[in-house]
This record gives C-alpha cells, structure tokens and sequence, in this order.
C-alpha cells in the first residue's frame, strides 16, 4: 500500500529543464519512478530527457495526466509554482525550495486551506518523499532504501537518512518516508502523515524525527495518546543546542522556553512513544519494539 | 537580520509611528549643539546601538543634561563592549548611539508583530505590563497578555485594533491614535517581511500621547532578495565574526564553547552529531552544516573556520551522502586537509552514496584521518581522541603547517 | 421549532446607539426578542434602552453572552463590524446596512469561509430575519407576522412583507422569515435557508421569493430538485424588467441572456416548485397546495 | 459608474497598461497642430467619447490623414447624437473626443476582469476573438472564452498571468509584456474599486508589443466615498437626466417606455408592481423605488420625476408601510400632490403599519386618489383609468395647476 505515492503516481517536475530539476528528474527517473513529463515555462513543446517539457502545469496535467508534482523554482517563485500545481489537480506537490519567504508560505497555506483542501504539500525545504522500490519524489539517495514495513516522518534531510539507514540494515525497510521540512510555516506536519500511517497496512510500525522548535512533536505526541495505534519510535535532534541559537533551519529555535528537546522527549514519552536519545539507535529500537510486539 | 533601533525607528517612522526626533552618531563630536535634536528640559537620552536588549542594565543607555555632557556620556559608550544577558560573555561593541530627547512617560505599554508558526499566522501581541522581559510578563502574568491573528486576505481589521485599545485601557488621544499606530507596525512588517517587531516600551507621555520609546525588527533572511535597501544596511560588527565568514562561503556555522569541532551535512544531522558528542562525554564546539552542493572548497572554507577557534582539540566530519557522492566529499577532504594544513585529529564517518570509495580515498590519503563507519564509534572516537589531544601534541603526517 | 432564531436567542445591536439601530433596537425589544444589549466604541459602561453599552462584541459576547447581532452600522464599517461579529462568536449576523463595496463583501465571505465556517450570514442590505411571536432582527413590521408553518425566504425587502402578510391573511402563518438581500455578494443564500427548513419540523412549506439577476434561484431550483422534499411556492419579480437596467438592487442585473425571470421560473417549475407569476396570489396559492398536499 | 474611454485609459496607464498617447477635446480648435499626437504615417483615429460600446457601427469613430481632416472630422462628431445598439433610440450626446494616432494592429484579443457573483471572487475573462462582442463569442466559440478567478488572498499570481498569455497564443514581446498588463488592470481594479474593465481589444501591434486600443470601466457606485476623484469625474450628459435628478433625490428611478407610472417602496415590490401592470394590460413608464426613510420632500420629488414624462397617463402609488408608516406616507402624498398640482389618475395601495389611517387620511384629502387596499385590484384599477385617461380628460379636485 504505502501512503501518497507509489508506483501509479504520474510525476511531474516544476523547473524540469534547470540543473537540479534535471538532476533529480534524472535520480527519479532512475528508480523507476513513473515520470511523465516537467514544466518550463517557455519551452513548452521540447523534451527534455526524454520527456515532454510544458509551459504551464495546467498543461502538463491535461496531457500526462500527472497527480504528483516536485518543485526545483528558485525560492522566489517557488508559492507560485505551489499553487500553481494546486490549481491544476496536482495531488501531492514536494516543494524541495529552500529559503521562500515567511509571508509567501502563510498566503500559500491560506490559499491552500481556502480551495484546495485535498492537496498534500510536503514541505517547502524538505528532501521530499519516496515509497522504496516504487516512486522518488525528492532528494534522497535511492539506494538505501528498501521496501518494508515502516513509516519515517521527519523534519530533518540527512537524518531521515539515519533512519532510514538504521531500519533497511534491520531488514525492516519502510513503507514510505516523508521529510516534511524544517521551515516555520510548511505544508504536511507529523499528524497529517501518522493519520495516513494508521490507514496504511503496509505500515507496522513509525519513525518520527524530531528537532528543537516549535511544538509540532507536542502536538504528534497528543495526536498519537489520542488515536494513533501502531509503535512509534521518536528521535529529537537538538538537546545540546543552546537556547535562542538559530540551528539552520528557521524553525529550529527555542523560544521562551518552550520547544526544547527535553519538553519534546516528555510529551512523547508520555503518550506511549518510544523514545530514542542516541540517534544512532533508532533502527534497532525498532527493531527490539517490533521484537517486542511480536511476542 | 536584526536591525538597529535607529534603523527601526526610521522604518516605522515611514509608517507613522510616533517616534523621537534622534540624532546618531558614530563619534562624540556630531553631537553637536546645533544638531542635537530639540529637548523642553534640556534632557537628552544617549542610546548604545547593539542588537541586543536589556541595555539599560548593562550601563548601555546613559542621561545628560546639557550637549557637553552629551558629548562626554557619547565619549564613555563609543568603542565600550556591552555585555547583558542577552549578548553572551563576549558582549557586543558599541560603534553608533541614538541620541533622543528625554520624554515624559505616564505608562509604559508592549505591542509587537511576529509570526505564529502554530496558528500559521501573524500575531499581535500586546501587553499593558510594557518595558519589561515580555517573556516574563507572560509568565508571571499569563492573563495580561494579549494576543490575536491576523488574517492574510483582509490584513489587520479596524474591530482588531479597537479592541486592543480597549484593552489596554486606553482612552483620549492615545485611544485614537492606536489604531493608527498599530497599522503602521502592521505594514511595515508586511510590506519588509520582518519576523518580529517590537515596541517595547510603547509609552504613553504625560501629554496624553502614544511614542514608540524603543523599537526592534528582525526581518526574514529569506526575504532578503527583495528588501534589499534593508539587507545592505546590515551591521556584521554586531555578529559572530565567525558565522559571518561562514554565511560567505555558504556554510551555516553557530560557535558553541566546547572544544570538539564538528563538520556535517544537514541541520538536523549536525544537532543530532552534537548531541552524540555530548552523550560520549565530549563538548561541541560548533554547529556547522556544509548543506547541500558540497564542494572542495565549502569544505576547505569549513576546516578554516573550525580552526580558527583556537579551542578545538579535535575534529568529527560527519558526512551522509545522498545526492553528494562521498568520493567527491572525500577528495575535498584530502585537498582542504592540505590547503589549510590539518593538524587536529579528525575522525570522519562517511555514509551513503559511494561511502566505501570515499573511505579508500581517505585511507590511502596518508593524512591523519580516521575513518569510522559507524556514527556512535565515530563520536567515542573523537572524544576520546580530544581528551587525548588535550594532555599531548598529535603528530600528523600532513603536509601543510 | 423554527430556524436560525428564537426566543432563546440572545440579540445584540451593532450601531447601537445610532439612529438607525436605536430605533429598530426598540422595535425588537417591543416585539419579545431576547435583546440583551448593543455595541457602540466609546460608549461602553453606559446604558441606552435600559440595555447595557459595550465598546466591543467580544465584550458584549463575554457579558451577555448573545449569539445574534443586527449591524446597523454605515456602509464604510460593515465590513469590519461582520468580521468583528464573527470573531466574537456571535453565531447568526444580520447585516441590514446597504451601500457596501463589493471588493469588501468578497474579503468578507473568503475570510467567514476560512476562519468562521459555522457564522450564519445574513445580508447585507437586507431586511433581516424573524421568527413570528419570538425573535425579530431586522427592520420588517413585526405587526403582519403570525406564528406558523411557512418558511419564507426572500431576495426581497417589502416583497417579503407581501408574502408574509399573504401567508399571515390565508391563516398559515410563518415560522421563519429571512431576507437574504440583493447584493451580488452575500451571506445565506436560498439554499441554505432551504436546507434549514428542510431540517425544521415547524416548517411544512416554504415560499421563495426571487429577482431577476444572478442565477441562485437556477441553483436553489437544483437543490430542491435533488434534495427538498416540502412544498415550495416561487415567485420571481422582475419579468418586465427590460435587460441590462439596474433596478435597484445590484444584483438584479440581466447579464447575457441568462437570469431573466422565464429562465428562472421554468426552472423553478421543473423542479416541482408552484410558480406563481402574480404576486398577490403567494399565500393564496400556498394555502391552496397545502390543502391538497392534506388529501 | 462608467468612465469614458479616455479616463479609463488615463486611469490604466498609471498602471503601466500601454495605451496610445491621446489628445482629450471638447472642441475642433483644440485639435491644433502641435497638440496632435505625433504619428508615423500621418493618420489619426477620432473617438466619440460616450457610454456606450459599438460607436464604429454609429460612425463614432472616424480616421483622418491630416491635422485640417482630423479637425473637420472631429467639427461633425461633436455635438452629434450617436444611437448604438446599446444607448437606445434617443442615443447619447458627443461633448468630447479622443483622438489617438492610428496603429498597425496584427492581432485583437479580448481580455476584462469582473465581479464573478456566483464564485464570489474576480474572474478574469480573455479571448483571442477581440474586438468584437464578447457575449457573441461565448455564443459562438464557448471554449475559446477563458476564464479564471482570483484569490483574494494572494491576488492575482504570476502562474494565471502566464497561463493566459500561453494559452492566448502570445509569443516574444506580447508574452512577456502580458503578465504586466493583467497586473496592471488587476492593481486598477481592486484600487479603484471596478465592477468591470475591458480592454476590447487588446491589441498586439505589428511590432509585436501589446496596446490597449479600447478601454472601458464601470466602478462600484457603494465604493464612491473611497473613489472621489473618479466619481468627480462622472459625466451625467450621458446618463438619463431624470434618473441622474432621481439619485439626487435619493430615489431610484429607471425610465421605461410605457404609460403607468409607479412609486413604490422597495425594488422587488417595484418590480413586482411592474409586473403585475403589464399582467393587468397596461405598460409601466418607470421603475421608481422610493426607498426606505420616506419622506413627504421624497414623495414630492417622486411626483415631480412622473410627472416630468409626457407618456404617463396614470400613476399607481404602492407602498407596504413596514418601519415607514402609512399614515406619515399619506401624508405625504397628499401634501406633494398639493405641491405638484397632480391631476393624473393615481391609484394608491397602502398596507402594513397604520394602513387604515392613511387611507382614511387620502380619503378625506378631496384630492383625486384613488384607494386600493388590494394589490391586484389597484393594478388592475391604474390600467383601467389609463385606458380612460387616454381618451378624455381627468377631471381633479386637486388645488394645483
């Protein structure tokens, strides 16, 4: 099953035709994604590695019938290119932009909230996301990956990696895996994923990743003591930052006391999560939970 | 970026919010008689321009009664470092004040704009308890402060603003004037996409009138393409010299005061690798996230800022290769390691894309890299190496120094 | 039963103290409603029609605890005034004020649907709402109303008096009256209105008086088509109407060949509805179809 | 309110929407040499300046090869009466011109934005059939008609603007200057509060660039008190005199073609009397809704607005007293038909609040009215009387005339 994508999903590129749309269009490509075409605008009517190229995602839509999009426009264009996608059908948009304005995001949210409610937008500043051995709609590295049994829902790139690493040396490998983004204002949040894991039964188990900021994972661990019924093993990333300090990404900041990675552990723990502090275990946490639950 | 509080003052002024007439300086003699703005009872506010709050505390906003001793209080702060609780040990330089006529204040009020990541919306925040930390404010008086969102279609709405007046007690000319002042914070913050502005205090004088005796704006770095009048008026001397080489050369880099460096790809990866260091008994002495597109000289860039901090006593490179090959993170390893002539021990864990090539090239190196495949062993490693590196000089087979 | 008010209705006045809604205010308050107080910035703590003066809605909401407010504030204000109703949880807004700009009525509607879905709406430039011997908010003359069984809606002001004197002389009497008014961009619309007396045991029948112009009558004609199952009685002003006049109101506007009042009235009669193209024979034909609805 | 072509065109260009460099005359003088507008082949276009589309067919718009043709041209359109399908038989007066250098046009598209009621936000409607009327295109080719609508939120976003320009077929210059002028007319539109602006056509030059050959605007009249300036500007020599006298009353009248005139209270009971008039055989002369605070100054000045049209030959007064009572209403009546020495046939229908006083007081008036308390019958009555009225005269006991 999975969750959002798999290998039906028709997948579009906004930005096709520049170097990292090409890049990763290529990456996609490679895996076995089925990638339908990209959008220029401009060079509508040309290909471009050996797919269509469209001046509009409107076009794109009528003619490949895409449903997922993954956005590579400069930052500046990027809310454009969101809603754009959003008001040509596109299902799932993965915006990998990094660096779009606050006041950009909030108008897209509202926008997105106002007309198009059924539209799952993965980060902006996110590595996107991928189902193993069926469609990659991001940045992550293909190969260490391995079709299986658990969900990975994170706001952190290169230490979704970790987990997924961790789970695919445990045989586990995952059912899909969702880098949601590190911005203060993005689309998809730990709910909205855990809501789609509790569906999917190809999902036994999740892996939520964590960092300092906001209250996101809170509000997770409230959402899981509530309604969320399969094992959830939780890392945050951040215990040693110290308080007020800006860690990369804009969302990762401590204020007023709140949002700190000890706050974060608490609430999980308290809502039935198994907590991870080494983040090199979150794999084999699983691993012994799922051991564990078997039993 | 933060701004100045003159620089936020004239921003807001733009905006017709009441702010003094002020003068800034960089050296005593501008204060001149004849520029020194008009004060009734010859009463002048010397103001140290440092990003930072609590001034006051820290000996940073001074008092003179005539333009001569103006110019001596403006002689005492210029060049002095401030240090309050907000600025870090190392405090901050004063190079510029804000000299404003004294005002008679009757009550001292808290307005400010930011952005709610949870409602995902801005919010206004106000406060009758104004002057003071709001943050304690909050805590100790949880129910005096006030907050609403604005909603993106129709922007800051005239009940919003009425309702905050009345709240805050407000009546007479600083009830009428309000509104107004609170929709001139409100497009400023829009119209400069700022993070955060703050009036802090916003007063009410004796005359009934509101101004705006202290300001700050943080705008969204992000935005920096298109508020670029602002952007250019950038203060680095208010900054960590280091961070500020390290955004030159696209690093994202934040000093800490341990003394183990860490080098890794991603934010999360690297707090999660500072904590490990932490957890195996070390101290980090730096976030640093090479991002993305790392290049050779990203990473040459990289091991100059980390040993720059003549603190650190070893080194943990952190590397997972996603799109970015490890062969290609080594071979800018090797080439930076002789660059600037390495010399601590360095541990370096790379995983993920083509991670057994890289760890071959960094073998056959012949420097004085330790390869660990395995991240928790990687950190043991260089903490221990660090305690090590503490009581005896490492000999190192590079080339360089 | 009746829909939206009755006499536990607790009712507020914005513009309180105005001419306008001083003199409607005593006109509820004579009439029964519920009328618990009034709104007027500046002059809250005083007291106007021995009801207490506040200088928000969230005061008076907070105080009072109403849940319905009349606007009778100018046309430049209204806007503000309906969204400042909304934010303080008033649930039922009747804005009587006429003359506000349309670009504000589109801010107005995209901000209710966003952050105030549950808000009842109604207006502006209308003449309110009633529910006969309980609640009257609005301008109509309370004395022509009696306690009854059809539900009125209308586009119209004094052509809903017709109705409801119509209805009150054959002996049917109304449940509830509402005015939706004739701007192009309003609140509650006939279906909606429909829809509540479709729930309302009181209601047995309704009657539906349209204009030329716009095409929610094409609309409501679907909706009661598909899903209305009381009898409705329709009349459409305007036949004589020559196309592309304004008359009046501004949203009796003929456009393209499409809302002339046949359009309408065919399809209100292929609906089911009973069209009347006499307007003094509302009450008389209603009385009519109820008398053989009973055989 | 409408705006004359070359106010919508001044209007537009504060915008950035290209349009011609014209010259605005009330007179042939005017039309002197060095105040032509410069034109490469010596050929200028004179415009009719009046509230209505299809001024071509009128011979509104004619062309001229010399400064001494443009003002010979321009000496027989002024003070001219053009009739087009769209001002009715009596036409509208030509007080001004425009006169604009010709242009080489290669294309002609459509493109206007307005109030979508039932999506409730602005829709932008484009076609590549320009210069023509856009209804007939919708008729004809409904999917060559482009439509789409715009958030309030964000406003109008760079992807719509692109969409339309790809799928208008635009290439080179017109598709790069096209996101400009939608932004331009869209800015136009929320600033100045518009129900609707037309560019018909928007043009694509020989050159290849976009120009604004026609522009029409009509602006929310609820908006005016925001609008000042370009409601200043309204020219009510191309609005009926007696509804422009109506408005300044605070009536609502509409001049009809028929013979009964109506004074009613409400627009769809107006209607509705009209309806019911034509139903009974007869043919309304108006649509006249009086409004809610109605006064015995209103109701005389109602009177007056009837009385005016030659046509009428009997009045039916409907009013359904709600807050207005009907006894104040009689009142009324009685005291403006003294005023206007009323000596038409009027039939009037009171109901509601204090109904029977006012008709004991019209009853008691000696005045020629004629009570009906029901609707039908007081429809049916008017036309009768207007039958009768046509063919010998009314006598009156009124005191007037």
């Amino acid at each position: 099953m999975s969750i959002l994508i798999n290998q039906q999903t028709r997948v579009i590129c906004q930005g096709f035709t520049g170097k990292q749309g090409t890049f990763h269009s290529e990456q996609a490509i490679a895996y076995g994604t089925h990638f339908v075409g990209g959008v220029t605008p401009g060079k509508g009517g040309q290909r471009h590695l050996d797919r269509p190229v469209f001046d509009t995602v409107h076009d794109a839509v009528r003619e490949t019938h895409a449903t997922a999009s993954m956005i590579y426009v400069p930052a500046a264009f990027a809310a454009d290119a969101i809603l754009e996608a959003a008001d040509a059908g596109i299902e799932v948009i993965a915006c990998i932009t990094e660096g779009i304005a606050v006041l950009d995001m909030l108008n897209v949210k509202a926008v997105l909230a106002a007309d198009y409610p059924e539209v799952r937008l993965i980060g902006p500043n996110c590595p996107g996301l991928i189902t193993p051995g069926e469609c990659k709609i991001g940045i992550m590295p293909g190969a260490i990956h391995l079709p299986g049994k658990i969900g990975i829902v994170s706001r952190s790139g290169t230490l979704t990696y970790e987990a997924v690493a961790q789970t695919t040396a445990a045989g586990l490998g995952q059912s899909t895996c969702v880098g949601i983004g590190g911005d203060p204002i993005h689309g998809m949040d730990f709910i909205d994923c855990l809501a789609l894991f509790a569906d999917d039964a190809q999902t036994q188990a999740v892996i939520m990743v964590g960092e300092i900021g906001g209250n996101a994972e809170e509000e997770a661990a409230h959402f899981i003591k509530e309604q969320f019924n399969k094992p959830v093993v939780a890392y945050i990333a951040g215990a040693t930052a110290p308080t007020g300090k800006r860690m990369g990404h804009a969302g990762a900041v401590i204020s007023g006391g709140r949002g700190s990675a000890e706050d974060k552990f608490r609430s999980l723990a308290a809502a039935g999560v198994h907590i991870v502090r080494d983040p090199t275990t979150m794999g084999r946490a699983m691993a012994e939970l799922l051991g564990t639950a078997r039993v | 970026m933060n701004l100045h509080e003159y620089q936020a003052k004239a921003l807001l002024s733009g905006f017709n919010v009441p702010v003094a007439t002020g003068l800034t300086i960089t050296h005593p003699a501008q204060a001149a008689d004849d520029q020194l703005p008009p004060t009734v009872e010859n009463k002048w506010v010397i103001k140290a321009q440092i990003h930072s709050g609590a001034r006051g505390k820290a000996g940073g906003v001074l008092v003179a009664h005539s333009p001569d001793e103006v110019r001596e209080k403006a002689a005492q702060l210029l060049g002095k470092t401030l240090v309050t609780h907000q600025t870090g040990p190392a405090g901050l330089p004063v190079h510029q004040l804000l000299i404003e006529p004294a005002s008679t204040i009757a009550r001292e009020l808290y307005l400010a704009l930011t952005i709610d990541r949870q409602a995902q919306r801005i919010a206004v925040i106000a406060s009758t308890h104004g002057g003071m930390d709001i943050e304690q404010v909050a805590a100790d008086h949880p129910n005096e402060v006030l907050r609403l969102h604005i909603n993106p279609t129709v922007g800051l709405m005239g009940y919003q603003a009425r309702r905050l007046g009345f709240a805050l007690g407000l009546t007479d000319a600083a009830l009428k004037q309000f509104p107004s002042v609170l929709r001139g914070v409100y497009d400023a913050f829009i119209r400069h996409d700022a993070d955060l502005i703050e009036i802090n205090p916003l007063a009410i004088l004796s005359s009934g009138d509101l101004l705006a005796v202290d300001a700050k704006i943080a705008l969204d770095g992000n935005a920096a393409y298109r508020q670029k009048a602002l952007f250019a008026a950038r203060d680095v001397t208010q900054e960590d010299p280091t961070e500020v080489a390290a955004q030159a050369s696209g690093l994202n880099y934040i000093s800490l005061s341990g003394e183990i460096a860490c080098m890794v790809n991603g934010a999360g990866l690297a707090m999660a690798t500072m904590d490990l260091i932490q957890s195996a008994g070390g101290s980090p002495a730096n976030f640093l996230d090479v991002g993305g597109g790392t290049s050779t000289e990203k990473v040459a860039a990289a091991f100059k800022l980390i040993l720059a901090n003549p603190r650190v006593t070893a080194i943990l490179v952190n590397i997972f290769g996603g799109i970015v090959r490890c062969d290609l993170i080594a071979n800018g390893i090797i080439a930076a390691a002789h660059e600037v002539g390495l010399t601590l021990p360095t541990v370096v864990r790379l995983e993920g894309t083509n991670a057994a090539e890289g760890r071959r090239l960094l073998a056959q190196s012949g420097l004085n890299l330790i390869a660990e495949n395995d991240l928790a062993a990687a950190a043991a490693r260089v903490v221990h190496l660090s305690h090590t590196s503490k009581t005896q000089p490492v000999q190192t087979k590079g080339v360089g120094a």
